[in-house]
């Protein structure tokens, strides 16, 4: 057996009088899929930008690949992928060149030839050569979730990733979450609602009241294939 | 005394006055303090009587 | 090293593009100077000093800009957070974007001697080329300077007021050094005079690339 | 360090001590025979000074031992240590000036020791700027740590720099001969005291400033101790 990927341990978030995350753990392997739900405000993203690195616990362990995520050395942190909130492309790039530029980072073999072949699977060949300034919410997310895959992390933190994607777009992502969890990446995303992705079998949280559960799995959901992602829309 | 001994008067006292006004500040920042400390107090009061399982432990040093 | 070149190319790239920042750095350098020919009076305009005074307050002011639109760029849509997650090292990270600023502040600098000479009746000679060492060693110091401490008010509420109030007393003996040696180039006095003060500038350099490139992993880091 | 008993003795025998040093000034000192009686504001100014640039070398210290190993204690120094020592340098520059107006005719010359003061008032006074203007979470901790020691490296620079600038001060203590310009030797006791004097004044301030933000740090953990011990007490069992 190997390693957990993400393992989450009494992990504690307070800011002043206010706590937003207490008493989480979890356990999560290569290959598993899994589902945070629950309000505004709850405390999902906060989670993930914890297992990111881009915040510190108040109390508790978090660790990826069994790294503190405090300190992530730079052949951690390239193993994770991160889609926040925040798209993290430069406006005045074009597509292209957003990705070529996120390939260099990551010392990819050829940027280009990446760059190329992920703007063909996001959709978005057509439009590479725009400046993101001028992309519309849906595409600039599309881009974003080229942007976390395009190193093949094995450890894909999603935070919303169907927001403001229409139908095409959120099947395109749903497809790129498969694909991901079939290569054997550890998949840990956030959602309005109960999601479901044709072919995968997800895991689904909830953090309620700052507590991480899980949530039971409504087995009359899962009908017609597709994506039924986001109660509520 | 000689011509500049208002320049020394005045030197000496702007130290003091500093140096008061300073202590002054510190102790308002304290009654600041103390007053902070009250409102955790009377949290921690409800939290108690609410139910005694969920006191939380005296703070240690360097947490 | 490729990540250098990576965040380097990107950075010269968007520069290009929109040429925002270079032009507003040159403007800045060309109304500070007019400003100080204004203030300083007509009697004034011909002194070697008061143009070596009038070229430093227009790199400084246009060097705070140049730092606080640098990162600008990476505040768009959190980039820099996307940089912080990759493997890019910090301190390679710094170093990218030291050379960044230094090359912007190199470009507003060739725009305001050019002013200055103009402005200051003075002629383009020989004394041209004693200068430029030490305009060159200024804007390595101030990049570096400049680098660092606007990752920190980048950061803070208020922190474009606060970048200027944190750089310039620490930039106060490469100032020092640059303008006396400037003005003894300008009013051609062999290289062996300004070497004292040359060495201040290259002890400032050493200390504050170094500083940067230890310490800009702190002043990044998450939380 | 944290005794109550030990900072009200300390403020004691400080307050004590201050009331002995002045007396030592204004009574039992022979003023300079050159500068006159302006010249008895040495014996606090140079104390001042002391203190001052002690408390700036502390910031710095306390910032390399903050980036080390991560301890608020460090950081909670280190902001005390940049608050005191910005009053007593406020008070050095407020006494020189007030001392070189009678001797040099002027309130403010660009001597180099003067310059030199007054950039390091302006450092410090940017650190605490940025400190007043953001929370207290580490990273703010951790940018008052580069702050104070970038500032510290740049001191030694400064002191070459602005002495190469000019330099006008009076060498009191060390002149070029080697000897000392304290002849009488009821001068170097009036400076002894009012050293250790304002060195206990220093300590004293420090310690009170330093406790208090010891306790507003653990204040912030305690606060986030309530905020989850009210959300077990009030979880639905």
């Amino acid at each position: 057996m190997s390693a957990p990927v993400v393992e989450i341990r009494n992990l504690e978030k307070t800011y002043g009088l206010a706590f937003v995350l207490r008493e989480v753990q979890l356990r999560l392997l290569a290959g598993a899929g899994a589902f945070i739900i629950g309000g505004n405000g709850a405390g999902k993203s906060t989670l993930l930008r914890i297992l990111a690195g881009l915040e510190a616990p108040s109390g508790g362990h978090a660790l990826v690949f069994g790294q503190d995520t405090r300190r992530l050395a730079a052949r951690y942190r390239r193993r994770i992928g991160l889609m926040a909130h925040q798209s993290f492309l430069y406006p005045n790039l074009t597509a292209r060149e957003n990705l070529e530029f996120y390939a260099e980072l990551y010392s990819l073999a050829d940027p280009r030839e990446c760059a190329h072949q992920w703007l063909g699977r996001v959709g978005l060949a057509e439009v590479a050569d725009t400046r993101v300034r001028a992309f519309s919410r849906g595409m600039e997310q599309r881009l974003s979730a080229a942007r976390a895959m395009l190193a093949e992390p094995a450890l894909l933190l999603l935070d919303e990733p169907f927001a403001s994607l229409d139908h095409d777009g959120a099947e395109i992502v749903a497809a790129l979450i498969r694909g991901a969890v079939e290569r054997g990446a550890c998949v840990l995303a956030t959602t309005h609602g109960i999601p479901e992705i044709d072919g995968v079998e997800l895991a689904v949280f909830e953090i309620s009241r700052g507590r991480l559960m899980q949530h039971a799995h409504k087995e009359e959901g899962r009908r017609g294939g597709r994506i039924r992602s986001l109660l509520g829309r | 005394m000689g011509a500049h001994f208002g320049y020394l008067f005045a030197a000496y006292s702007i130290i003091f006055i500093v140096i008061f006004l300073y202590v002054m500040l510190i102790w308002r920042r304290q009654a600041a303090l103390d007053a902070e400390l009250r409102t955790l107090e009377a949290r921690m009061a409800a939290l108690t009587e609410h139910s005694a399982a969920g006191r939380p432990s005296e703070p240690r040093s360097g947490a | 090293m490729s990540g250098f070149a990576a965040v380097l190319r990107k950075d010269l790239r968007l520069e290009l593009r929109s040429g925002e920042s270079t032009l507003a750095l040159l403007a800045l350098s060309m109304l500070v100077l007019v400003v100080l020919v204004f203030a300083l009076g007509a009697a004034r305009v011909r002194s070697v000093d008061a143009a070596a005074g009038a070229l430093w307050v227009a790199m400084v002011f246009a060097g705070m800009l140049g730092a606080n639109r640098a990162l600008l760029a990476e505040r768009d849509n959190g980039a820099i957070r996307g940089l912080l997650l990759s493997p890019l090292d910090p301190s390679t990270l710094y170093a990218a974007k030291l050379c960044a600023a230094f090359i912007f502040m190199a470009v507003a600098e060739v725009g305001a001697v050019i002013l200055m000479v103009l402005f200051f009746n003075l002629d383009f000679d020989a004394s041209m080329a004693r200068l430029a060492p030490i305009l060159v060693l200024g804007a390595i110091g101030f990049s570096a300077l400049a680098t660092l401490l606007s990752a920190i008010t980048g950061r803070t509420r208020g922190g474009d007021m606060l970048l200027p109030i944190l750089v310039v007393p620490i930039f106060v003996p490469a100032l020092i050094a640059g303008v006396k040696a400037s003005a003894a180039a300008l009013s051609g006095a062999p290289f062996e005079s300004m070497g004292d003060w040359l060495k201040i500038m290259i002890a400032f350099d050493v200390l504050f690339v170094t500083a940067g490139y230890l310490l800009f992993e702190h002043v990044v880091g998450g939380d | 360090m944290n005794n109550p008993t030990i900072r009200n003795w300390l403020g004691f025998s400080t307050l004590a001590l201050m009331l002995v040093s002045l007396f030592m000034v204004f009574d039992y000192v022979p003023p300079d025979a050159e500068m006159g009686i302006a010249q008895l504001i040495f014996y606090f100014h140079v104390p001042l000074a002391w203190v001052a640039f002690a408390s700036f070398g502390l910031v710095a210290i306390a910032g390399i031992f903050y980036l080390w190993l991560g301890d608020q204690l460090w950081d909670d120094l280190g902001y005390a240590a940049a608050e005191t020592g910005m009053v007593f340098c406020t008070l050095v520059i407020v006494t020189g000036s007030i001392w070189a107006k009678p001797i040099w005719g002027t309130w403010w010359t660009w001597d180099s020791r003067l310059t030199m003061t007054f950039i390091l008032w302006l450092m410090y006074g940017g650190y605490l700027m940025l400190r007043a203007s953001a929370d207290d979470t580490p990273q703010v901790a951790r940018f008052g740590a580069v702050i104070g020691i970038v500032a510290a490296m740049d001191v030694p620079i400064v002191i070459v720099s602005v002495r190469m600038w000019r330099t006008i001060h009076p060498a009191v203590l060390v002149t070029k001969q080697g000897t000392h310009g304290l002849e009488d030797p009821r001068m170097v006791w009036t400076l002894l005291v009012s050293l250790t004097a304002f060195t206990l004044l220093w300590a004293w301030f420090l310690m009170l400033r330093f406790t208090q933000l010891r306790t507003r740090s653990r204040m912030a953990w305690l606060a986030g101790r309530i905020a989850l011990a009210t959300a077990v007490a009030s979880d639905p069992k």
